[in-house]
């Protein structure tokens, strides 16, 4: 199979979608003229014109709202936020509009919106630019939340989310999109709500998503070398989330670890680990162990921003202790 | 009336007949505004009607003249004081006073309440409680009605306190920037909730000055006076359709009672309210059709008996209507 | 002791700083000449006059972010939002800029800013109105997050929230405001991190916070008539989190329950029972027993409403199916 | 020089030699921008500064003749485009350059970057990164300044882009309704990352006149020229030490380099950069300053070798600064 990168998939995912459908349309800032700030949408205005590649205002309240509203007109926009960080200045039209304006109008207006957007930390861009708001916005009833580990799934899950007739968040882990992988040039799409298991094993679950997902990968080797087989599964949507993939993998494994790359408290984890022991407290030998990132601001230092950004000793030391392993 | 220019009212003065079936209309939807909100009153003292409640009662005009000028594929978009758009828009009133009281008929199943009115097929695109939230909103469905290349425009009310939220001046200048068919009516009320416009903006108390400097066509009406109203709209609605992008009107007007059903409105004095009281659209526009004989008072006392049995009849739908089931807390929240 | 209501021993702390502290003031949306919307600062315009008392147009983003600067400035602002919903429109001033820029100047400001608001739902004011953002706020590092359940901690948590200088979050749970309890009249204060045991037992450890702990009380009732002694516990702040009052409580029931009259998935308990089951898996004689509001957006509908909100009969109904009690 | 009217720099040209160092002042904090500019550009190719780097390269007139109105008790805050404005408060040079190098000796300790410094001790609050995010926080800073009832006053800088935020406008109404000792200062050059001012405004490329409209006493400047910046802005803080609430003043410049070392700027053609460059501050200021013989070669000449020597001073000391311990990591997040 070709490989290409996790923002080549993207790129491919917008591009046909704009190919098929008239009502599909891109805005954003600088996502035309300028290309994008990571490129995702480079070429698109060359392509398709100002029409269907809006550039904004610096507004994002409006434009996220003006989403909503295209969508409840009658068309399938595509909101690009230049970072997920910067969700905060339109939460209100995310959270309490587009999330809620299906269930006030009982089953009148359906939002079929993608708002896309780079997340994570790494990059050494400090406090402010570091967020992982995809953790808040996964409680949010009435939206889906979205986050590819591969460029496979990335074009999958992004066709899906085109389809979808509800306000999806879909977020980019930042540090991937330059990285590689197969993707099949027949057409295919990854549903919602279906994790992944990534890599098969009997000992250990362990659980992530997005950039978390090469730290687990690590710690797999690491483990196999010991002659420990861990189960890696990435849940690649995390509204809806698949619960049964992972109290299935638990009851054979009876050990869990699950990983955020984002801050431990409250992060995507907390709600799978509280879940996922009421459903499988009697299969686990012990507590299931949680690894994240530390509850502090993003610290702009690098060597500062990676020993808050959880590492594969963190995980194997966390193993360690739980289980002895 | 003739001075009355191009408004649909004046035009059809040519034709007495039509005219007077269109004033009569205008009536009958102010008289119905009235007394639905004043059974809205009466129903939540009753404790039907619950949560918050926003009485429109005093702006009634402001509804009427501005919507009667729409067409039916165009958009309206408006806040939680929103009774008195639906009717105008001609919501069924039984569904209407239905969703008040929470029940399975109501316009939203009883799950969005006074605040939340919506009704698709009209184009009744709701009812918005964060203040200025609508306004992004109305900013896209005109932009639905650009992309798809049709002359449907999107009329958006909202209040004078919700200029002090950036999502106004964001979308003023989204809407000018892109020239979206979209009209902005601002209900200048003088008071958000118990603030005084002049407590809490800068630049006094007329809005359409600082609308002109986003490059926006901006003027002000009388909004206690039906057919005023009616034609800066007309004239808007043409000029928007047209491809002139962005229209803002602002309204004169005044909200009678409270800021809903908890507030006494203590802070303004009676003096004020009187001022108000004698513009009354209820009292001074019925005047003039009989002054101008343009109707009789049985045309009117026809009309008021045609909707004092309308809402006792909605207030009856409405209380004998079933509660939504259970099952209906899970539904409606994915297409 | 003398009885007062919730809402006059929040009155009561505002008046007491305003008296004590010049550098406290107060601002928001109508607390002045209209009073309030649930009259909180009532009175206080006519005692201290519009300079410390300060209404503000209906830009929360702005002043919130004021606060902030004002908090930078010296002053100790106290920032009433007239509902926590309504926290979306200026969520990045408290989240990117009040939690953040202690840390991004290195420790050179503080920021001394108490913010208020009514949270929670069961009023039906519907789906954008019924919010209780605090379970957000809680997992943000820079803030601390105070929600109080009786009179009593509301006086004596407010006190030491307008001394502290940090950025608080104080949600009152809005259901409670009419609520009566004893306070006496010699000075206190009620520290923050300190969970408070509202009801001894050593059967089961039930666990909430604001208006959750009604429901609790009413279950404790239940189950001591059935001879079963629960212990219950009030949070009274989600952010510092006192972990230890739970973990010694529960290693002696070996039973446990949380419960968020917030919608469940995301709720504080998430948090509380992932860390919970970590440090008490060996005691618990089952799973933890999670209730929380459903997932749905809020209904206004009256029996809706209620339906959706956790009520004593599934508290009860939880510790049945997981510890047959 | 006299037509310069009331700035301090014509006053003092009563006084040659006062005048001549107040001015040879200036032209070594252009200077001493600018090289520091280009150092940080070396330095990120270097991977010795991280992350987001935005160069002021091109304005340094505006942070210059601004920052040199003000008193050392005036509050100061601005975006992530800060390192002129830092320097020109006068904050350390090595600490600056040791915070972009993210270590120890920084202003943050490294833990704020290029975007984010302080110096509470000269009343720089920040540097910040979220566009608009930095208007209410002046706000406040302004209100604190009213409020404990000194005559000191607080000056925020802004982007063209960062008008179209909200907060913009929530922040002049709040100023002007409250009459805080504010100075809005827009730098106004043309661009807001990619986006061409007029592509994403409404109103056209003039922002003055839209601040009016919230009753706000608005002006533009050159800000290419350091002495017209300076005048205007020493007339703007003596209104609003005298309580005459807040001034907005835009600042027409050009940033010569892409948004950030990520930007090769493809979007902007040659001619129009061009046009700038002719203005360049750092060539015309000098020229004005030897024909009018207010200074000699000699004299620039030596002031530019002491900056050459403090930049590199400077990147030394970042270099050989520590890193923070990890230890650092948990701190400065209560107080
Ligand atoms: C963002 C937000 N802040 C505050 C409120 C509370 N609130 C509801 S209506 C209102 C006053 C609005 O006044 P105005 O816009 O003039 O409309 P009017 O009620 O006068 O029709 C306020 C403060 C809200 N719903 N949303
Ligand atoms: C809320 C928000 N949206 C987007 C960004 C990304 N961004 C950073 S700077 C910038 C352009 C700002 O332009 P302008 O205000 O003109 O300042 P300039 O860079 O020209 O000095 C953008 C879009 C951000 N930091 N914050
Ligand atoms: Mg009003
Ligand atoms: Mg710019």
């Amino acid at each position: 199979m070709p490989e290409i990168t996790f923002r080549q998939a993207l790129q491919r995912a917008l591009d046909e979608a704009l190919e098929n459908d008239p009502d599909v349309f891109v805005m954003g800032e600088d996502i035309g003229k300028y290309g994008g700030a990571y490129a995702i949408t480079s070429g698109l205005l060359e392509k398709y014109g100002p029409n269907r590649i809006k550039d904004t205002p610096i507004s994002e309240a409006t434009f996220l709202g003006a989403g909503v509203g295209a969508a409840a007109g009658g068309l399938r926009p595509i909101v690009e936020l230049m970072s997920i960080s910067f969700a905060l200045v339109g939460f209100d039209q995310i959270v309490n509009m587009a999330a809620n304006i299906r269930y006030m109008s009982g089953g009148q207006i359906s939002v079929p919106l993608v708002i896309r957007a780079p997340t994570g930390a790494g990059m050494q861009l400090s406090a402010t630019h570091s967020q992982s708001f995809e953790t808040w916005l996964a409680e949010v009833p009435g939206l889906k939340v979205v986050v590819p580990s591969t460029p496979y799934d990335a074009l999958g899950l992004m066709r899906t989310a085109i389809k979808d007739n509800n306000p999806i968040m879909f977020a980019e882990p930042a540090g991937l999109y330059g990285s590689k992988g197969e993707v099949p040039d027949e057409y295919y799409e990854v549903p919602f709500g279906e994790a992944s298991i990534q890599r098969e094993g009997g000992d250990i679950t362990l659980i992530s998503y997005g950039h978390g997902m090469r730290v687990l990968h690590t710690v797999a080797d690491e483990l196999a070398e010991r002659g420990i087989e861990a189960e890696v599964i990435d849940l690649r949507t995390l509204n809806p989330l698949d619960m049964d993939t992972l109290v299935s993998s638990v009851q054979s494994t009876n050990r869990a670890l699950t990983l955020d790359m984002a801050r431990r408290t409250g992060g995507a984890m907390a709600e799978v680990t509280s879940r996922l022991q009421q459903k499988t407290s009697d299969w686990l030998d012990g507590p299931i162990v949680r690894v994240g990132a530390d509850d502090v601001p993003w610290p702009y230092n690098r060597s500062l921003e990676q020993e808050v950004l959880p590492q594969a000793k963190d995980v194997l030391a966390g193993i360690e202790s739980a289980y002895g392993l | 009336m003739k001075s009355r220019g191009k408004s649909k009212a004046s035009k059809a003065s040519t034709n007495g007949a039509a005219d007077k079936q269109e004033l009569l209309e205008l009536y009958r939807q102010m008289y119905l505004i009235r007394e639905f909100e004043e059974a809205c009153g009466e129903n939540y003292s009753k404790g039907f009607i619950r949560g918050f409640l926003h009485l429109y009662i005093g702006q009634e005009a402001v509804a009427a003249g501005a919507i009667s000028a729409l067409r039916p594929d165009d958009y309206i978009v408006t806040h939680y004081r929103d009774h008195g758009h639906a009717l105008a828009r001609k919501l069924d009133t039984n569904r209407v006073m239905a969703e008040l009281f929470g029940r399975a008929t109501g316009l939203s199943k009883g799950k969005g309440g006074s605040m939340h009115l919506f009704d698709v097929a009209k184009r009744f695109m709701g009812g918005h409680a964060i203040v200025g939230g609508q306004l992004p909103l109305a900013a896209g469905l005109a932009l639905a009605c650009q992309y798809q290349e049709t002359d449907a425009l999107t009329l958006v009310f909202f209040g004078d306190g919700a200029v002090n939220q950036g999502t106004f001046h964001e979308t003023m200048n989204l809407a000018a920037v892109w020239e979206l068919p979209i009209l902005f009516f601002l209900e200048n009320n003088l008071y958000g909730m118990g603030s005084a416009v002049d407590r809490v903006r800068a630049g006094g108390v007329d809005f359409y000055p600082a609308a002109q400097s986003y490059g926006v066509e901006a003027t002000v009406v009388d909004g206690m006076d039906v057919l005023a109203v009616r034609e800066v709209t007309d004239k808007a609605v043409e000029q928007i359709r047209s491809g002139g992008g962005p229209v803002f009107i602002e309204a004169k007007t005044f909200r009678f009672q409270g800021h809903s059903m908890a507030d006494p409105a203590k802070y303004r004095d009676r003096s004020e309210l009187e001022y108000w009281e004698a513009r009354d659209p209820l009292k001074t526009f019925p005047k003039m059709l009989t002054e101008q004989s343009i109707a009789t008072d049985e045309d009117l006392a026809e009309i008021r008996k045609a909707v004092d049995e309308e809402i006792i009849a909605a207030v009856k739908f409405a209380e004998e209507s079933p509660q939504p089931s259970m099952d209906e807390i899970f539904t409606d929240i994915y297409a």
